[in-house]
């Protein structure tokens, strides 16, 4: 098969009808995911309105002045009337520094008066006006990106993605720009641990954080001038990606869209199942974010690996594809064309195993074919990585080789001391030689290599293609929620009720407002 | 081991001949001088006949270097004190009866991942039905009555959930652990079960990819258990201790 | 294709007449060495002659009785015969320890009065009686190789090799013990650095060698002594090979017979170009130290890959060919069955460059599909390793890969330090837990890929065959020494009179006496 | 380099944090006794913070362990002596017309790998036509007469034939290492060459993957060459210090 993108990966017969009732399937349930979103609003969301609307400060305590805001309205059960409204009433009555709103907000009784019709209309006039020139701000923003990008060039497929986590902004910057010039193409700044469970984006350039660096626009600003600079020296467009799945989904997309970051992890699914993030306030969040991404021309990044680093790899293999169908559903409502739908697998399975190569080629090959259009994001071995770092790179230099022959779009280069520590300087340089010989030294394999008609490697495509209809149509039927309580994906449990957060959820309003959400929908 | 000290060096070609790789990274451009510099960083770690294998250019005024060196360090295996949980293994079934029998109850156990620690599998792989390598987990157990509480715990809910249930054992894993997280962590949840003075009366087991028995015991733990740890390891344990704290013996 | 043993490995379309064109020159060319080596005798032949007529001892100086009696008989013009004559009559005149034959050896005048016909025949008939006995003692001894593995059984194919080279004989053995327990399938004790260069084999256990153990009969006998005892232990049996290529290449194939060797490196090409010993003396050499492997049952290695370690691995890819098609029919006359023609070839082109892997595919496929019955011995890449152990260990696994895929016999792995020293115990176990999940993980790609008609795999291969035919056209044409001497070998020149141990070879007389070499035709 | 010292530490995830990758194999069998010994083994070579990445049983009663750690040695890249071969580099045909001009003859040059070492493709390198990573080799140039005498030349022979030619420069070659065969090898030219009173009239010169400048010189050669040296870095080195020699600079 020719990809879009020029690159030949072998052929891979499959049961098109069988695909597209695949497709079909994830649009069902897309709908009710929808059906629930578009009823729904958080206080993630409002916030994101807000900060929009050029809140991106924070109080002495550290607390940002968006969430101080949101959680009087939210307080008051406002929520549902949408957070710009009450603050564009504050405004126009005469507040002006965040604090001052925030003083407003806090004397709002619990039932206020309904404000006149033209009362109404005024102030929503004003934060449309507001929001469009704040969008409008952001567009360029982006548009410098862009053309940065387009002006340096990009390097060739698959783009090496390297993570760095040294929980410090400033060490950050000195790896990622070493990684850079090691050969990455992609840099991710891994955020603090369960910096995801805070209701909260940190604010400011942060020096401490645990397992990685606290997510904060600050960071991200810091971050992506480095790329800046360090890609005009070295004439090759540098990705900048980070994490917003959390709950703060949508205002760290917000913050990223902002700081012209590249891609971002982004996936309801991963807060709920490895986070136990309420799924009702993720999924909302997730929408609002995603919408945010598509108008910031962000490639999101899928989480469907992470499944397999706690369910089998082999025996699931088919909840990794049911999930990307669905994902690819819900972000083409989202207003995400296909270039922007980074769906994530992996190179999972136990290597104590005979035969995993063939196996991993059918499901590698099986998400290439069944997304050829799609940004595909390759995650290397993690979960049976060993302290044995001369096994770990044998391990990491297979997943490698599948990368490159099934034409992968973004490979995230396994680190040989994956099962010790976030990598070091050194790991990163040694997995970037590595992924480059082989990516030279298999450069045609892709057009080369046929595989056998009814072989092990189409058979097992063919087999996970048809587990994960099945698993599509219960879905279908029993609708996401049922399914995420049977454990479907990642052996893990959780119901619709539970998880972190839900508090934040509020019922739409007759007289939602929300500003930004009308441009990111008229956009 | 014989009664005699017993010393041992590292061994590459011929025996005892000191032979260890290293590799490192120092923030010079690879020449001469980064050359010298890794040469004496070997040196200064006591290497002689030093052969810098490679120096590489890990980046803009990085060098990755790989040295093959003999270090002089010998060391008396027989001198080492070894701080190790032994368990003799009964089998499922056996282990099972034994334990009914002389207790005449089931064992409560309660396991979690704690703080902001979110890796469940390893706490799962002993824990749950399934098991791990072909070895069924505690809730597999007539024995043991098992409560896997998954990751992300809070320390203070699982010592008042302890009380609660008057566990006889706590089964706690830590697997992120930079900066020492795990550290304070499993400390913390010490405290709290000597706060709710329940500390006493159960059993504390600490497990994780980075834990061995001794810093198990440094923080405060009864043991510890490290990569690979098999449920009918635990198991085994657990019984034998309680039965051991009841002045009887598993046999 | 599917192999004698069962294994499936891609297709290669071939075109066949052009493999039987080059078998019929390498035939050519075989007539024409056969034509030299058989009016001639060498030094060593003699010897070899001598040692199985029960001279293993040597002389307080250390050197062996066998070279000085056939010094003293060499000295006098009178090889010609054959040393087992002279030693025969000596003995026939009393002479009883090897000392005293030297003595009555060493007052033969220039030219002895020819003995009387009974006499003379006497003597031979004498001489044929101990040979034929020692003979029936060398089978008993290799028969006892064989029973012990068929009773063991061998491990599945490629069985992986490696190398011991402490130089001394016992930390050998500690070493080979360790690299079996690892998986090791093959152990080849490294000989000491030039000792191919010496015209006598040196004698006893030996604990002092330069990058190597010496080759002696009492080293072969430890080694072999412990790796029955390991075989047994583990329960699967471990093969032992040496190196006999240079001046005493047949007295060492004795050796190895009688100490039960399975293997040996074998190959006078090897000590032409790379040792710069003379062809005529070596070619006798090796067709006498042949003859003796196919009576022992000793499969033979062949040095081709060395070819490239001098020459471009790529650019000259068809001059290893067209050695192995010579080395087959020379094998062929010495009564060497396919299943004792271990080819040698390697993985050996240079990393920096693009699509190795397809044309490593070619090459070793072409080679397997050539000589499916053989048990052809595939090299890692070493030339190219680098003291970057990460690197080099990636670049082995993709020979790993490549090993496993196109079905080789025997793999010699590669080790991460090749650029440093010869291997530590650590190096061997990397290589082997690493080869172990290779083999493990690309288990059936055998028989599941297929390289694209027309493609670059196919095509290089077809290439290489026909290059190979044409430089087969011209040594037949011109005969080997011709060739060597333009270099077309390894781009060393070498020419037929020059290098080392000319002196030491003899044209036959007509009453040529060898009852060793009439046991071996006979054979 | 500026004048003040300037520290460097191995660099791993932090500037200056001395984190290091060690491996090494001991003679014990896998366990808690061999991890405690590798531990040890890591600590005396003052490495603190050790963490056992692994335990491998390489073979009965042997481990191989990989091991990370911290080291707190610390290097003054500014204060240590970098011994050198600067070469300014002339290009291939100004190089010849000034060596020509200058000296108004041929350089001669004789090369080999001498001894038992049989390894000709290093020595070929620098000096056969076809030359090195796309650079000629001394043979292609006008202002040399080079002789390549390939490998496995006899010490002795070599000298003599620098004595009869009256060369202007020997090209030593040594790539086995073991045992230091290369050192005794490499000095016994030399002495050859004093034997035959022509040491002083000629450029010795010592190359191989394993030599450098400084342990040329320790042999008694006047420079030396390492692993991905150029034919034309030795050219150039060749006229500048001949020149020298003359009293003449290269420029
Ligand atoms: C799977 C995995 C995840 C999954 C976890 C899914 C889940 N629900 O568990 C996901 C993808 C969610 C994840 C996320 C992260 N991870 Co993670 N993850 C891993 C990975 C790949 C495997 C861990 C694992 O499951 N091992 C398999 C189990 C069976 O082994 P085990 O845990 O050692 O358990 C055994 C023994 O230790 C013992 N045991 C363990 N606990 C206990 C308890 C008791 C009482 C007993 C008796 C025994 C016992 O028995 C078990 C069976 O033998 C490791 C890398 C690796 N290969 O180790 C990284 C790793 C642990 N993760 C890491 C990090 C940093 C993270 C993140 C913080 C990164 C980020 N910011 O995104 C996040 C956040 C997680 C968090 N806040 O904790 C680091 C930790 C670094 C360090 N030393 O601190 C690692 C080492 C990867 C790396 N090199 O960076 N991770
Ligand atoms: C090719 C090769 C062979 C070929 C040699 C063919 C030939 N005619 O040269 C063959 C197969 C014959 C061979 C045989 C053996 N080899 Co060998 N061989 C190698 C190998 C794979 C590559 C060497 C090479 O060609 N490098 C490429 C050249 C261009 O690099 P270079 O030599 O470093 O030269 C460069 C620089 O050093 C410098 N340079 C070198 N010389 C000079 C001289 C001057 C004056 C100057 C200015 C510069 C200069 O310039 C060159 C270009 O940049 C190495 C492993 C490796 N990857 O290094 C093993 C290696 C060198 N061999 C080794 C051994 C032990 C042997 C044997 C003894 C083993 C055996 N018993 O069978 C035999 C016997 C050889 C002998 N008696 O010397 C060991 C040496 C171990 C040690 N440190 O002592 C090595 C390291 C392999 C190993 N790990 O065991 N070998
Ligand atoms: C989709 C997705 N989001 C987020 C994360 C990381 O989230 P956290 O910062 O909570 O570890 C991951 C990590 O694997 C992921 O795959
Ligand atoms: C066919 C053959 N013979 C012999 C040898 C080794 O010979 P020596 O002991 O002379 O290094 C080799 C080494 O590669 C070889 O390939």
């Amino acid at each position: 098969m020719q990809l879009p993108d020029g690159r030949a990966v072998p052929d891979l017969r499959l049961d098109r009808s069988a695909v597209e009732r695949c497709r079909a399937l994830a649009d069902r349930v897309a709908d009710q995911v929808l059906a629930f979103v578009r009823r729904h609003t958080t206080v993630s969301v409002e916030r994101s309105a807000l900060r929009l609307l050029g809140f991106h400060g924070a109080a002495p305590g550290g607390v940002p002045h968006v969430n101080l805001m949101v959680d009087e309205i939210h307080a008051r059960g406002l929520l549902g009337r949408g957070a710009a409204f009450w603050v564009g009433q504050a405004m126009r009555a005469g507040a002006g520094d965040p604090m001052a709103i925030v003083g407003r907000l806090a004397s709002l009784p619990r039932r206020p008066p309904a404000p006149a019709r033209e009362e109404a209309a005024a102030v929503e006039e004003e934060m449309r006006r507001e929001a469009r020139s704040a969008a409008a701000e952001l567009r360029s923003r982006t548009a410098a990106r862009d053309a940065l990008r387009a002006e340096l060039g990009e390097a060739p497929r698959p783009h090496r993605y390297v993570i760095v986590a040294t929980g410090n902004i400033h060490d950050d910057v000195e790896q990622a720009r070493a990684a850079a010039q090691a050969g990455a193409d992609v840099v991710a700044v891994i955020r603090s641990t369960a910096q995801s469970l805070l209701d909260y984006v940190p604010d400011g350039a942060t020096a401490e954080g645990y397992g990685g660096t606290w997510a904060t626009q600050e960071n991200f600003r810091i971050m992506r001038e480095a790329l800046d600079e360090e890609s005009r020296r070295l004439g090759r467009y540098l990705h900048l990606t980070n994490y917003s799945s959390g709950l703060c989904m949508s205002e760290i997309a917000f913050a990223a869209a902002w700081e012209r970051l590249d891609m971002l992890l982004n996936d309801a699914m991963y807060g709920i199942l490895f986070r136990d993030i309420n799924m009702r306030r993720t999924l909302c969040d997730q929408h609002f974010s995603r919408r945010i991404c598509a108008f910031a021309g962000i490639v999101i990044n899928t989480g469907e690996d992470n499944y397999i680093t706690t369910a089998d790899a082999d025996e699931a293999a088919h909840t990794v594809v049911a999930s990307q169908f669905i994902n690819e559903a819900l972000a083409h409502r989202a207003g995400l064309r296909d270039e922007l739908v980074g769906l994530g697998h992996s190179f999972e399975i136990d290597p104590e195993r005979e035969d995993t190569v063939a196996r991993e080629f059918a499901q590698a090959l099986l998400v290439r074919t069944l997304f050829p259009a799609a940004p595909i994001k390759y995650m290397p071995p993690t979960k049976h990585k060993r302290g044995d770092i001369f096994f770990s790179h044998a391990y990491d230099l297979m997943a490698d080789v599948v990368a490159r022959v099934t034409g992968q779009s973004i490979q995230l280069l396994g680190m040989m001391t994956e099962a010790m520590h976030n990598p070091l300087l050194m790991d990163r340089y040694v997995a970037l030689k590595s992924a480059d010989y082989v990516y030279r030294a298999w450069k045609s394999m892709g057009g080369e290599i046929l595989f056998r008609e009814g072989g092990v490697v189409e058979r097992r495509a063919q087999e996970t293609l048809g587990r994960a209809r099945e698993l599509l149509e219960e879905v279908a039927r029993d609708g996401l929620p049922a399914a995420i309580g049977r454990a479907r994906f990642g052996d893990v449990a959780r119901s619709e009720t539970g998880g972190k957060g839900l508090q934040g959820v509020a019922e739409r309003g007759p007289d939602h407002f929300n500003p930004f959400l009308e441009i990111l929908e008229a956009a | 081991m014989s009664g005699g000290p017993h010393l041992v060096r590292p061994y590459g070609d011929r025996r005892g001949d000191g032979v260890v790789q290293l590799s490192f990274v120092l923030p010079l451009p690879p020449g001469e001088r980064a050359r010298q510099a890794a040469l004496e960083v070997a040196r200064k770690m006591g290497l002689e006949g030093v052969q810098l294998a490679s120096m590489e250019p890990a980046a803009e005024g990085y060098s990755f270097f790989v040295l093959y060196g003999r270090t002089p360090a010998a060391v008396d295996a027989a001198a080492l004190e070894v701080a190790e949980v032994v368990v003799r293994k009964k089998g499922f079934d056996e282990l099972n009866q034994v334990a009914l029998r002389e207790l005449g109850r089931r064992i409560v156990v309660l396991g979690a991942c704690t703080g902001s620690d979110a890796h469940a599998v390893g706490i799962d792989a002993i824990m749950n039905m399934k098991g791990y390598a072909g070895d069924f987990g505690l809730e597999r157990y007539p024995a043991f009555e098992a409560v896997n509480l998954g990751a992300q715990v809070e320390n203070a809910a699982l010592a008042r959930l302890c009380a609660e249930r008057r566990a006889d054992a706590v089964l706690v894993s830590q697997v992120v652990t930079q900066r020492d997280v795990h550290r304070e962590n499993a400390r913390q949840l010490v405290d709290e079960l000597e706060r709710l003075g329940v500390r006493g009366g159960i059993l504390a087991l600490l497990g994780g990819p980075r834990i061995d028995h001794g810093l198990a015991l440094e923080l405060g733990f009864d043991a510890g258990f490290g990569p690979g740890t098999r449920p009918s390891d635990v198991a085994n344990y657990l019984v034998a201790e309680l039965l051991r704290r009841l002045g009887r013996t598993l046999h």
